[in-house]
């Protein structure tokens, strides 16, 4: 029994991310789309609740949200798996369902 | 029976500032006609919506608190709350609607189907359903 | 598998309706089923033809038109969101008198039995809002 | 005192629209000028004669019109922001093809610049957005 | 010189009114309107940076939308003034000008 | 001359997850026509509409960072970025673009209009303005 969920808001703004850490099990996995992708850079206010959360989660990020927002691959928090819209896909199928997390 | 799934309903934010919270009312109602496991959990500010007292008189919106009222009657079986999340916003259970459910068959009934439970139950709750609804 | 995808904003003012378009897009080019896109909230504002986007920006509404018409997509707008927002077709102009209809091609207007019914019978309800 | 408005969101999705309304009616009341609402972002969907809100709903759309018969207010679609989201009028449908308008009465479609005017001729602009 | 500051978030789930308070001035007023009348609760998390901001600004929070979000005048926090529309236009007229915090 | 005001456009949002950015921006573009004194300010996520180096190719939205750099030609005398918010975000000013500015009658320079301040400065800005439009 694992979830994915996605995140799309920036964790400065929003308290999705967080939420959906808070919320979800061990074992789960959180993709971050849209602005949500600013919660996989280093160095934020943001990067430890990250990494916490990665301790027993998997965190992804949207390859193209990323580089739109110019979060280049030597910005973005070790760990964290950058994917494409074929990897969501596949992300969505490995998990039993998906929770959005606005 | 392969096609009754349990379905949850993930409610985050407060009423009247968006319509999030009532279009969310309207998938459920509708949803009653489906016969499918219904629970309805309330987080963050979505708490707010169960809060008792509304008025809108003077803003002249659709005041859509009475329906969360007879939910028990359109197949909810569970309403909860997210402790947590009422506690950060100064809220206790004795300012919520109480919401009663009453089985037409077995006569079984309960008072109020709201319960506050604690995050990791919520998480908990979640990841056992089938289908969650994220408005 | 077999998916169904809900849109919950319109087009251009978040990101939403971009997001999903391209995860529908990926999977059916993996071969998966999509069962039904259902236009929610602000989301049945996707289902205008009378949007006529900068020519450098991309054209929301025909991209999902396209992708309807390649892999005979079911895209359903909610009625009762469409109401409050005025996504008309010919059924709902005649229902509630109104001179005009703006529905795009490939989209339909029908209850939200519909999504319902999507997450019941798909084996994902992926869901895109702000 | 000398008022614009700016509505920045659509009706029903987001509150803005509604307080915008009722302060833009408070002020008339009150007696002072509204130079002019401009509308932005999806704001211009207020324009739109189309919908059908529920019978035990308030209609968003003609109280802004009611409100402009009354005090001869200036009600301004963005038309860029008209044009990505599908608010057109008899003169747009003209250059851009369309074979429908969807504009309601009162509300004209005009550039940005007439947001820039308003802020400049008024004594305050006050923006309801979400 | 002095500014209104209006803020239609709640503070639970947007940082609109902490970024109010922080680029707002002594002096300011500072008025709540739609989610943002969460603000305007006793005994929330919210309630320490509101009251505060009280030392030396002004609050206000707009009626029809306390009474829609059940908010009875005496969960409100002591010395914020609840204001109707008639009051938010004059408040617009009493300041220079208006900023929107969305 | 009474007619000269005071612009402040304030940008709290971040780019592409909302259109906001891009259509404020058009305000600004327009807005040059008309003549005023005018200022833009970056907080909290809108810090990152400055960011250089943003590549829209693979999500086929319009890019519109380099628009930025041209602001100097639309009469934007002064672009501030508070420093708090770029602090919380782990940037700094080398993550950000810069934009010249000159003025064609005093054949003035500046290399870099984009100047960052502290929050209290920031405050100080606003407050100075007699209009601002915020996104």
């Amino acid at each position: 029994m694992s979830d994915l969920f996605t995140v799309n808001k920036s964790p400065f703004e929003k308290n999705s991310l967080e939420a959906a850490i808070k919320f979800s099990l061990a074992g789960s996995s959180i993709l971050m789309i849209e602005d949500g992708v600013y919660g996989a850079m280093k160095g934020t206010a943001a990067e430890d609740m990250v990494k916490g959360a990665m301790s027993d989660r998997k965190v992804y990020a949207l390859k193209s949200d990323l580089m739109a927002r110019a979060i280049k691959d030597d910005r973005v928090i070790e760990g964290i798996e950058v994917i494409d819209y074929a990897g969501f896909v596949d992300l969505v199928e490995a998990n039993d369902k998906v929770q959005a997390w606005v | 029976m392969s096609d009754i799934k349990k379905f949850m309903y993930l409610n985050r934010r407060a009423p009247y500032g968006t319509i999030y919270a009532w279009e969310s009312l309207e998938v459920v109602l509708i949803g009653a006609a489906f016969d499918q496991e219904v629970s309805l959990i309330f987080a963050d500010d979505g708490v707010f919506q169960l809060v008792k007292g509304s008025d809108t008189s003077e803003s002249d919106m659709k005041n859509f608190m009475p329906t969360y009222r007879t939910l028990g009657d359109y197949g909810v079986r569970h309403m909860y709350v997210d402790r947590a999340s009422l506690a950060a916003r100064g809220l206790s259970e004795d300012d919520l609607i109480e919401v009663a459910w009453e089985d037409y068959e077995t006569e079984e009934e309960v008072d109020n189907i709201v319960e506050i439970v604690d995050t990791d139950q919520a998480a908990k709750l979640m990841a056992e359903s089938e289908v969650v609804f994220s408005f | 598998m077999k998916l169904s995808v809900q849109v919950n904003e319109g087009p251009y003012q978040h990101q939403a309706s971009d997001s999903a378009y391209h995860f529908t897009k990926a999977a059916l080019e993996k071969g998966h089923e999509v069962f039904r896109v259902f236009f929610y909230h602000d989301g049945v504002l996707n289902g205008t033809r009378l949007t006529t986007p900068p020519q450098d920006d991309r054209h929301v509404v025909n991209r999902w038109v396209e992708l309807a018409e390649k892999y005979d997509l079911d895209m359903v707008l909610c009625v009762a969101a469409a109401q409050r927002r005025g996504l008309v077709d010919e059924g709902e102009a005649e229902r509630n008198g109104k001179d005009a209809t703006n529905i795009a091609p490939q989209f339909r207007i029908s209850g939200l039995g519909q999504l319902v019914e999507a997450a019941i019978q798909s084996d994902r309800l992926v869901v895109f809002g702000d």
